[in-house]
This record gives C-alpha cells, structure tokens and sequence, in this order.
C-alpha cells in the first residue's frame, strides 16, 4: 500500500502528473505558463525543473494550437496534458475538439488515435467575472468521442487523472477551481475550508486510479436524489445536512460517459430527483440527465425533475452569489421536490 | 533577429529567455539598433518600403533626451505636457488601484507601468472620432480622451454608478461616448473585429480610422492572423498594434515566436506595412501612430506596428513576477522609462523643471484620491450597492425572453 | 398585399436577402464563395451583381474572422449577414460567438450591440459524410445571448430570415440543405419533391416576416405531441400520415428563445410527447426540451417523452439512412409512445 | 509583389482575380519572375537568408525543357521516369474516379489536375518513414508510396473493404502502414497536428521529418498561424507546404491576402525559411522538399513552401468553374503542365519518347480500370457491400459506453 498525505486538489493533480511523468515517458505536460512557472494555479509547479523542459513547458498562447499540438504528439505515440489556463478560453480550441480530437479513432477506423488529457479550471465563486467563471461542459458533452469528467475532490482529481492519462480515449478534465484550495459549500461568508480536515484531502502519494465512467454515492438517503459535480456537490451535502434533508447525494464525477445505473437505482429507489449545475440552465448538462431518468425511471418518479443551475446569463462579476446556485436555491428546490 | 536556430541535436527546443530569478537581467539578445535610426518613410509609400523597418526601431528621443531625426512630430511644449501629464496620471492612478486591490477594494486589477507611452501617445494621435479597440493595459487611452476619472473608478468597484452595472471584472472598461469599445478578457478577439468596424466606417465614406492593441503574447492567437489577413485583403482603416512588452503572464516574448523575428515582421507576409517602435518614446508612438492614421485615412489601409517596451511590474494583481524573472529586470531595460524620457526632454527644452512635476505629481496623486473617495460613495463590490440584482437578467437579449423572466422570478428579484 | 412566386427554399433565402438588402443600405451579405459566385448553394448567387461589391462579397477562409468582421460591423452600424459555408465549419468562429457575439450587449450594458445573422445549411441526406451533414445547433442553445432559429420551409425561411436581420439580437440561423431544392419526408428511396407543390414553396416576393420564437402547429392532433424542427419535421409529418396516428406536429421554427407555451398546450392535451433531431442524442437539444417539457407537463404526461435523433457517433458516409432518424424510428417511437 | 493599395477613395477593397468568364486569361499580376533563378541556400543557413526568395521562384526546368541551375537535384533516368509514372498514374486514376462520380458510383471525388507535381515530387524526395499529413489534393503521395490502388478505390466506394468503414467521403484517406495520416474535411486543421507529430518524433530523438500540406485558401485559417507559431517556437522538423493553385473554390488566392504577398513571405514573419517553388516543375518540387528535409532532419528545423501551380479542373464534383473564370485559364497558365514537362525533359535527354508515353498512359489506364472492376466487386456506395452496420458504433470510443450499446440495440444491429 502506498503512502498518503494531506494534499490540496492543485497538489492532488501535481501529484498526478509527477506519478505519470515519473512512470511513462511518453507523458508530457504543457499550456499557457505551465511550464517554468508551473501553471497560474501552480497544478504543474516544479515539474519542469523536475522532469525537464522537453517533458513540462510552455505554450504560446493559442489554445486551438494547443489542441492541435497535443493531438499530433498523442496520434504520435506520446501522453500529452494539456493545461487551458482557464476553462473560458477554451473556446479557440474547440474545433480541433470537435472536428479532429474526437473523431479521430472513427474516421481513421481505429489506426490513429489521440489519447491525451486536456484538464482546464472552471467555474465561479472567485470573482472572477465572466471570463474566468465558465462551467461550460455542456459544449463538451454533445461531442461523441470524448469523455469529459470533473472532481470534486483531491482524492478523485487525482485519481481521475491518472486514469485518464492511462485511457486510451481523449479526456476533457475540468477542474473547479473554487475547490482547488478547499471544499466550498456555497456559503461565501463561512471563513474558507481546508481540504486538510477532509477524508478526501487525504490523498495516496504514489499510483492510484478512480475508474472514469463510475458515479460515487456520497451521501445515502431514501427521500430524494441529487445529482450534481464539481462544486455542486459540496453545496448539496451542505443543503441536505443544514435542512435535514434524507438526501441520496451522487457525485456523478465523470459526465461523459455517465453512470445511469447508479442515478436510475436512486431515482428508482427515492422517486425523486433534483439534478444541479453551475453551468446555464438551457441546453446544460442537467437536461440530458433529466431527459434520460425521465426516460428510465418514468412509472417511478413522483414528482418532476427540478434542476438548478446558473442563468441564462454570462457570470456578472457583481452578482457572484446571486448567479451561484447557493443552498437557499438548492435546499427550496429539494423540499419542492419533496412537497410536489 | 532571423536566425537559423543553434541546436543541431534532435529533440524540439523550448526558448528561454535570457536570465531567471537570480540571473542579471540581459537585453543584449532583444536585437534593439538604438544607434541607426528608422528612416520615415512617406504614409503613402507601398507596403514593402516599411519592411525594413521591421528591424530597427523608430524612435525620437535620443539618450540625451533629445528630439531627432525623420520621426520628430514637432509638438508643441503644451501637448508635450499634456502627453506627460496623461502618463503621469496613469501612473499614479495605477499605483493606487493595486494598492486598493491589496486592502480588498477591488477584486482584481491590472497597471500599465512602463508602457504609459503607448497609450498616452497614440491617444493623443488619434482624433477623438477615431474608434479604439484597446487590450486591458491601454487605460491610458481613456486619459487621453478625459474620461471621467470617477467613472472609471466606480466601473472598478461595481458599483452602483459603474456603467457596465457590475458586470465586468475591474479595467474592463466600456466607453461609448468615448469612442472605446469593450475591453474582452479573451484575448485577441477584438483585432479582427476592429477590422470590421473600420470597414464599416469606410463603407460610409467616413475618414475615421480604428486602432486596436493586443499583446505581444496574445500575436499566437488565431486571430491576430484573421485580423491581419482581413486587413489586408480588404484594405481596411485600421492601425493593429502589438505592444511588445517582453513579457505574456510568466512567459517571455520568445514563446510567442519573438526569438526568431519581431512582431513588426509579421507585416510582411500579409503585404502589410510595418513600424517597429521604441514604444516608451512618446513621441516616437505619437509620430508612428500619427502615420498609420494618416495613410488609413486616405484610404491606403491598415498598418501593423510593433511598439517595444517593458512591463514594469505584475501581469496583474493576481501575479508575482519575482518567481519567473530578475526583480531587477525593469530597472535594467535599456529603453528606460517613458514618464522620465519625456520629463527629461520638457525639462532639457525649459518647459518643465523637478519641482513642477513634483507639484503635478502631488497634484494628481491627491486628484486620484478624491475621486477615489467619491466613488467609493457610490458603492464598492463588497459592501454595495450595486446596480439592481434584476438588471442581471437584462441585457442577454434586446427584450426579456420567457425563460430569463421566469428564471428572474425564480431569484425573486 | 405583395405578390408571391414559386420558390425553393434556396431561392426564399436569396430573395430575403435581396429584400433587405434593397430596403436597408445597412445590410450587407458575405462569406466564403458567397460573393460573385453567389455562395456553393447559390442562397446568394445574383446578389453581388445587382447589389455591388461592397455590399456581397467573397471572404478569406476563416470562420473566426468572418464573425469577429460580423460583429465589428454589425457594433458599428451595419447589419451583417454571414454565410457559413457548412455548419460542420462553423467551429473556427465558436469562440468569437461564445466570448464576444452573444456577451456583447450585456458586457457593455447595451452600449454596444452586434446585430447581425449567421446563417449555415446543416444536416445530411446529402451523402456529406461526417464533415458535410453536422446538425450542431445544440452547442449554441446553450450559448445565452444568441437566438437560434430553423426553418423547415421556404416561406418560413424569407420570413425568419428577414425577421433575423432585422432584429436588435444576433440570430443563428441553421438551414437544413436537404429541404433546399424540396421537402424530404425520410425515404431517400422516393424520387425527390418539389417546394413548387408544397403549400409553404408560395412565397411572397417582398418584404414580410415570420416571428422569431413561435412554433407553429403543421398538424392537429389529440393522440401525442411530436416537436420537431428542420427535416424532421416533414419525417414527422409522413409518419404520422403513414402510421395513421393522430399526432399534433410542432415546427419549433425557432429553438432560443422556443416557444414553451405552444408545446405546453399541446402536451398537456395529448399526454404524451416524442422529440425529435437530426443531432447527436447526448445533450442534444431535446434533452432541453424534454427536461422542460416534464417540468411544465409533468402531471399531464401519461409516458416518456422519448427522442429519437442521430447517433452519438459523426455522421459516416455509408451509413447515412442508418444514421439518420427516418421514419422507421420515428414510428415506432410514436407507437411505444402510444402503447406506453 | 508588395505593394500600396491603388485606391485612395474611401470604401474598402474586395479583391478581383484579373479575368472572369469571358474575358482573357490574364497572369500577368501574379509576379512570376521565370527569367532570374532562385538562388540556392546551403541547407544550414540562417533562415533569413531564404527571405528574398519568398518573391523568386525555385525552377529547374526551363522553357526548354532543360534541367539548370542550382537546384536541379540530378536526379537519374529512372528516377525521372519513376516521377513521370506517379503523376501521369494519378492524374488517369483521377480522370476515371472523376467520370465515375458522374456515372453515380461514387458520391464525390476531387482530383488534383495540374498540380501532380506537388505530391509526386514530395513523395519522392522524402523517405517512406517521414509522416504525411496531406489534404485531399495530394494523392500523389499515395502512388509515390506505391498504395495498392484497389484499396483507394475500395475507400472511395465506401465498400466492405474500405479500409476507413465507410466512415469517410471519398479522397479522405488514411493510411497508417505508408506513414499517411487521415485527411480531414476541416481546412488547415491537420497543419499545427502535423507540429504536434514532428515534435514528438523530435522528442524521441528520431530523424524522421513530417510534411502537411494545405491550399492557398486555406492559408487564412486560424490554424494555419499556429502551426506556424509551434514550428518556429519549437523547432521542429516539419515541412508546411502551401499549395498555391490560385483557387480555393471560386475565389482567387488574392481573397486569402495573395495579392499583397506571396504565401511564401508569409514565413518572414515567423522566422521560418521559406522557399516560393515552380509547382508544376517536378524537379524543383524534389529539390525544395529535399532542401527543407535536409534542414530539418538536421535539427535546424521547419520551412515553409509556396508551391506556385494551378488547379486546372474544377475544385471537386459539386463545382463548375466555369462560372467564376475563365475556361481558357489553364490552357494560359505560364508555367505549364507538370507531367507534359516531365516527359518533355525526359524526351530531350533521349530517356524517353511518344510512343513509350503513349505505351505507359495505355498500360495506366487500363491498371486503373482493371482495380476499379476489382474494387467494385466489393462492393459500391449505393449498392453495398458495406462494412456491417453495427461497426458505425465502434472506434467512437476504445470501448463500446452503455449508451452506444443500447443505440446499437435501438437501430436493431
Ligand atoms: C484566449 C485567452 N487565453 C488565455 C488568457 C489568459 N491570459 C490573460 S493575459 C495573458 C497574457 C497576455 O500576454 P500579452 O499578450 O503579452 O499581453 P500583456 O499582458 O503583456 O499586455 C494570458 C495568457 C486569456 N485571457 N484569453
Ligand atoms: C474549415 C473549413 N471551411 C470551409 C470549408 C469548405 N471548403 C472546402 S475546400 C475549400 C477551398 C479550399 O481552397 P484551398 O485552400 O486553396 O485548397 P484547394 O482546394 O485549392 O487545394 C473550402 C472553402 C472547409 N472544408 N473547411
Ligand atoms: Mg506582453
Ligand atoms: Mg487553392
């Protein structure tokens, strides 16, 4: 068994890339500053000086070439991660995710492909306005031919990226960043929390992996469902708990392919469902899942499904916590749910 | 600066530049000709006789503060002063914004120290008709138009006078009246889209130009490759500056190809013309600006210039320049200072002395002040107020779509 | 009252666009191969020759750089329609929509809007293999900011066109390239129709519109709700007639802001309800639709709301019958929705 | 080439090519400079020394069908003959697959016409390790590799043997045994990929170069920019040709910025060296690649190559260029034919003759009719047989997710 320590989510996922530096050669790491200063969160700090600068470096700022770059190594045999600085600059990128990245393995049958992992901070709730706050998996979600994940927690983020590193699919990996330095339950006016004081701060310091494609129950309940991640998740337990809610609260971890067996056992199971994002509400990630329980779990469900996400807005710099889908908004949908 | 790379090992290179924390700064590779000055050559000359120019340096003031050669605008002592007194207030603004970021004013903030010449002067340039596209470190563009220094402040703390309603980080100013377009956090996006709006001017028949800025880091993305290309082929009005700072966040100007050949170059394969330009001489940006507007004006198009200068400190409040570059670097760049370049040379004319830029200098950190304190009467982004929470909801659409009324409903708001 | 003519939807969307640009000097038209040879399906062939150069013309190729030219233009007065050649290539110009089209008015609190139309055939039927037959609307309905629009006819499409340009938000307009030269039913094996015979190929010569955000009702029924849009709407149509089900039909028309109303009413009578898109199903637009349609209906609906819509897979060139959801699917799926 | 927009009025300009349909063909503002040939560099050199060639054009072959100068790579008979054979084999292949478009067998086809040259010459002059990312004009490159032709047609038929599944349109190879990477319908997309593919051979610390290839038009593209970004940046071993044949579909290379410079100049600006190349010169064709190879394998890393020809049919089945130029344009074009050059040259030195032309073009066409019928038998488009059905969910993923299986369950496959 290997050795564990108390780690942060940024040093979870340094930790993750030094694992997979450290035991495959054909790993790299690279993006916008993530090479000799190690990343503007610091996920890559010291592993350049570490592994060199052929292994971990910096990239002009160009994310489409970013993409581009990683998919030619990883059809070229090498394990590229690549960092977007943040997750709303992505977007430059996004036909070589759509039209290349993703389709690869099937226009080429199968004789090239593009394994590689492009992980990205997202999210809000540190002010940081509409360019530095986007949740926007949902683009990302539509895209046949990547998974995308994001963790909640240090244990998982690492965990999650070593196995995406190792899957021979393509991985989109977002990362929020309102829970790189500790849990946030959605109340900004709590003094910040530390991953230190949390089971999943601790975190094994050598190889592990956490199966992508695999929900996790973190919190058993038989009076409703909640599916949620990233942040999301945090401000579920803290809504259920504070309310006393018997809440079954999942952790879908990985979005893309997601685990339907496990949310329709509990919609099964509760007959209730509340599904939460971040990300705006239209075409969010929350309408696929309520469209696939309501599909499987129909003749069980006593009441709709009620999401609650953000706006339908950009992320408005003044209006962090009004925009952020907080308890009040999460706990009034639950007892909605139980109530209807 | 075109060089055939040195390595003749197999393995890809990754460029570093020239000293690290702990290193003694080096500027000796930057491939500056301080010596031979830029010849001017005629606004309405074809494209390729600028190419040249991508190599040197246009610049007016001398090391002994002096104004020469082709380039000098050949302004008046008043406009001398007004051009250091729009640095300057940039400067001091600057300088208090972060230290309000520190105390937790604002949530974030970002200064153009060392590089005020390159605002201050192309906004002077320019007439107030003509349209800006600036990049978040061209605040003294707003100077040179006069904004109102309270405005601007209360944009920073989001509160209830900001007129983008809180919307906006800090330093993402909007500014219609002015003729200032909406500063993006993504970056590059507005370069093409100058180019856009500088067509449109054209199709009117207006003798407006548009100018935009990006940085030097931000040439990589593939928009500056849009912007110049439409430029190009449909002759726009347009002046697109790079500001080649040396520096994107942590990485240097070599990252973004700088190693192998200036940002004024890149003007060549577009068929653009090109002005490399000591970018803390006022009145060399002045002149070169002065050019590109006056060529776009009569209908000869776009002109790319490369304004070289140095970012004196953090990318921005959420950095720390000591853990990737010598804290000595500023001090050593051998382009100085842009407000002491210009002071020196009011000074060297008899238009200016130490103990009236002492007095301005008092003068304008205290007008900083006051309008700080007045727009902190209208509210800060902690403690309010704001625009009205409901306003979030306006905006996304000319007219309040069903879905955005309901999720306003929803707010209660 | 105008006359009318005869028209395919290509010639619709032509004269829309010579209506607008006789009547508004502010409008002008361009995009790759759009200019003098009037655009590879010809929606602007004639224009530039009778309009001039300046007002349609040939662009360089660069997605990125036709929005962002759009957006200028459209801030500064204009109002710019833009072709994309293929929806499959509008990824290049996703980031300007994303970051600068759709936030432009609300980043500036209206000081500066962007005005303008995108327009872009999608879908397949046509043998385009993956890189011709993208049906991508999806990623923009989660785009706040930006109406998407798609018309399933030739009246609808001069109508909505117009409407588009001359209306205060951007407009993504999608255009299904199989409805251009004649309504498609599904049955690739029935020699191709006409718009001259279909009641929606009269279409008025001047200037009218069709309003953006309502659905229209095709057809009447009391048995299940059928929403669709584009050419699913006439697969649809041809089920239900072929299957004898007594469906009510929705032409969506306009997918944000979508008209909820109309298909509340219709769900709420009929109990039951099948979406319908060409689109990938995994956070495909109906996944949006089906979430809100339970919320709104969910004590009236009587089964699943199912969809039906293309694979998650990119459209493969042999297999495009198999791919496409053509009337077989949409049968069976309006009789398990029957049945259920 | 570089030069000042003519117009001094207002408005902006949308460039013209110089002859439309019924007019005469006109070449003459194009900038060819056939008199005076290019120098040429050592390999080794520093970039900037190829600079002045970006408004040059490398040839070998004169109007007399001589080889000369510098850059003729002394190839022997057999070589020649080897080159005169892949293009004289794709451009039969191409007129058949074209004619069987027409006669509905296959859904679409794009031939490269005129330009066979560019690949033939490149496939020869690197070695069968050096990775290939073409568009869809380069199928020389897979004759130049010796690919089983049933096999491409097998592909183009969408048949049970298509190596692709029926996934792809036609043209849209891919061919991982002869080191060729999988052709996109997306412009300039496989550009920066091809940087990523160099970089890791590099990393490796193999000696094999990569080479892509895209069109005039395509030039524009964001992507095309940051593959030019990534080479200079990195070093890396990567040929970027840009294959200039005057069209993208109907607009004419000056809507991509062709009128203000050349595509070749385009590399000043990134520190690459470049190389403006006589296209429909086989010889020089070779020459450049094996120039730019040298380089790189050398480690001195990337180059830029403007293959000046010109696509002498229509852009592919759905086109008609007779509609945006003039029907007369190829027939005028001054550099000529490539395979009629070819044999010319082989003809003047006594290696060649008509009736062995004629031989070889007989024997040609009917290789690619015997491999059509062959490739037919496994069936067509239309008709099948296909790959099976059930394969349409595979290779989305390595592994078949739940949601796929039960789609696949749902279509009943
Ligand atoms: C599309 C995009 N990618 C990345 C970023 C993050 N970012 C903000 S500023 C910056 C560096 C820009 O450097 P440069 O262009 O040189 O401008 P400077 O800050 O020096 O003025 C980066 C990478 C961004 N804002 N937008
Ligand atoms: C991203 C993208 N935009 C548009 C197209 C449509 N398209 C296909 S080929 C072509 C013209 C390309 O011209 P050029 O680059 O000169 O190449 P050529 O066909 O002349 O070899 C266009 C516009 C596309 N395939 N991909
Ligand atoms: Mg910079
Ligand atoms: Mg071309």
């Amino acid at each position: 068994m290997s050795d564990s320590a108390k780690m942060t989510m940024i040093q979870a996922i340094n930790s993750a890339h030094d694992v997979l530096l450290e035991n495959d050669e054909r790993v790299c790491a690279f993006g916008e500053d993530a090479g000799y200063f190690g990343g503007v969160f610091g996920c890559t700090q010291g592993l350049q000086e570490k592994h060199g600068k052929s292994r971990v470096f910096d990239t002009p700022i160009n994310e489409a070439a970013i993409v581009a770059m990683a998919i030619g190594m990883a059809a070229n045999g090498m394990r590229p991660i690549a960092e977007i600085q943040f997750a709303d600059y992505i977007f430059p990128g996004f036909d070589q995710i759509v039209s290349e990245l993703s389709r690869l393995r099937f226009r080429t049958a199968g004789q090239f492909t593009a394994p590689l992992v492009l992980r990205t901070p997202c999210g809000g709730g540190i002010y940081g306005g509409q360019t530095h706050s986007m949740s926007p998996e949902s683009f990302f979600t539509h895209i046949p031919g990547i998974k995308v994940a994001m963790p909640s927690n240090p244990y998982d983020a690492k965990g999650m990226l070593i196995a995406a590193s190792e899957s021979e699919d393509p991985v989109l990996m977002f990362e929020p960043k309102r829970l790189y330095n500790g849990p946030f339950d959605g109340d900004p006016h709590k003094p910040a929390l530390s991953w230190s004081k949390h089971e999943k701060g601790e975190v094994p310091t050598g190889h592990y992996t956490v199966p992508l494609g695999k929900a996790d129950i973190v919190r058993k309940g038989d009076a409703l469902s909640v599916v949620a991640y990233g942040t999301m998740v945090h401000v579920a337990l803290a809504s259920a708990r504070l309310a006393g809610i018997d809440a079954e609260i999942i952790d879908l971890r990985t979005l893309v392919p997601y685990d339907m067996e496990t949310i329709a056992k509990s919609v099964n199971k509760t007959g209730r469902c509340v599904v939460l994002h971040e990300a705006p509400r239209t075409g969010g990630f929350g309408a696929e899942l309520i469209a696939q329980i309501q599909e499987d779990c129909f003749y069980a469900l006593e009441a709709p499904v009620k999401r609650v996400t953000g706006w339908d807005t950009p992320y408005p710099h003044a209006f962090e916590w009004q925009y952020f889908p907080g308890q009040e908004r999460v706990t009034r949908a639950m007892i909605e749910t139980l109530e209807a | 600066m075109t060089h055939a790379p040195s390595s003749n090992t197999l393995g890809f290179i990754v460029p570093e530049p020239a000293a690290r924390p702990g290193d003694t700064p080096d500027f000796s590779s930057i491939g500056l000709k301080l010596d031979s000055p830029a010849p001017r050559p005629d606004p309405m000359c074809p494209a390729s006789d600028t190419h040249t120019l991508a190599n040197s340096l246009v610049r007016v003031l001398n090391d002994e503060h002096e104004a020469q050669g082709e380039w000098n605008p050949g302004l008046s002592a008043k406009d001398l002063r007004k051009g250091l007194h729009i640095m300057l207030k940039t400067r001091l603004y600057d300088v208090r914004m972060f230290k309000l970021q520190r105390q937790g004013k604002l949530s974030f903030y970002m200064k153009s120290m060392g590089e005020e010449a390159v605002a201050a002067a192309a906004g002077m340039a320019l007439r107030y008709e003509d349209m800006l596209f600036p990049s978040y470190r061209q605040q003294g563009l707003l100077f040179a138009r006069d904004r109102d220094m309270v405005d601007m402040i209360c944009h920073c703390l989001s509160n209830q006078r900001d007129n983008l309603k809180g919307r906006q980080l800090p330093v993402h100013y909007t500014w219609k009246e002015g003729n200032f377009f909406s500063i993006s956090g993504n970056l590059g996006t507005q370069f093409p889209q100058a180019v856009g709006w500088a067509m449109a001017s054209a199709a009117r028949g207006e003798d407006t130009v548009t100018a935009s800025w990006i940085g030097d880091g931000t040439t990589a993305e593939g928009d500056f490759h849009g912007a110049c290309t439409l430029a190009s082929v449909y002759n726009a009005p347009v002046i697109l500056n790079v500001v080649n700072n040396q520096w994107a966040i942590s990485s240097f100007s070599g990252i973004a190809g700088g190693n192998n050949a200036t940002f004024a170059a890149k003007a060549i394969g577009y068929g653009l013309p090109c002005l490399r330009v000591d970018g803390n001489d006022f009145l060399a940006v002045y002149a070169a600006t002065g050019w590109a507007a006056e060529r776009a004006r009569a209908g000869h198009g776009a002109t790319l210039i490369e304004t070289v200068t140095y970012r004196a400190d953090a990318h921005s409040t959420s950095d720390d320049p000591s853990r990737y570059r010598p804290k000595e670097e500023a001090a050593a760049w051998p382009l100085g200072d842009p407000i002491e370049r210009l002071k020196n040379h009011l000074i060297n004319l008899g238009e200016w002395d130490e103990s009236r830029h002492e007095a301005l200098t008092e003068a304008l950190t205290k007008e900083v002040q006051a309008n700080y304190k007045k727009a902190e009467s209208y509210g800060t982004l902690r403690e309010g107020p704001h625009a009205p929470v409901s306003s979030m909801f306006e905006d996304v659409y000319a007219e309040q779509p069903w879905h955005l009324r309901r999720q306003r409903q929803d707010l209660g708001v």
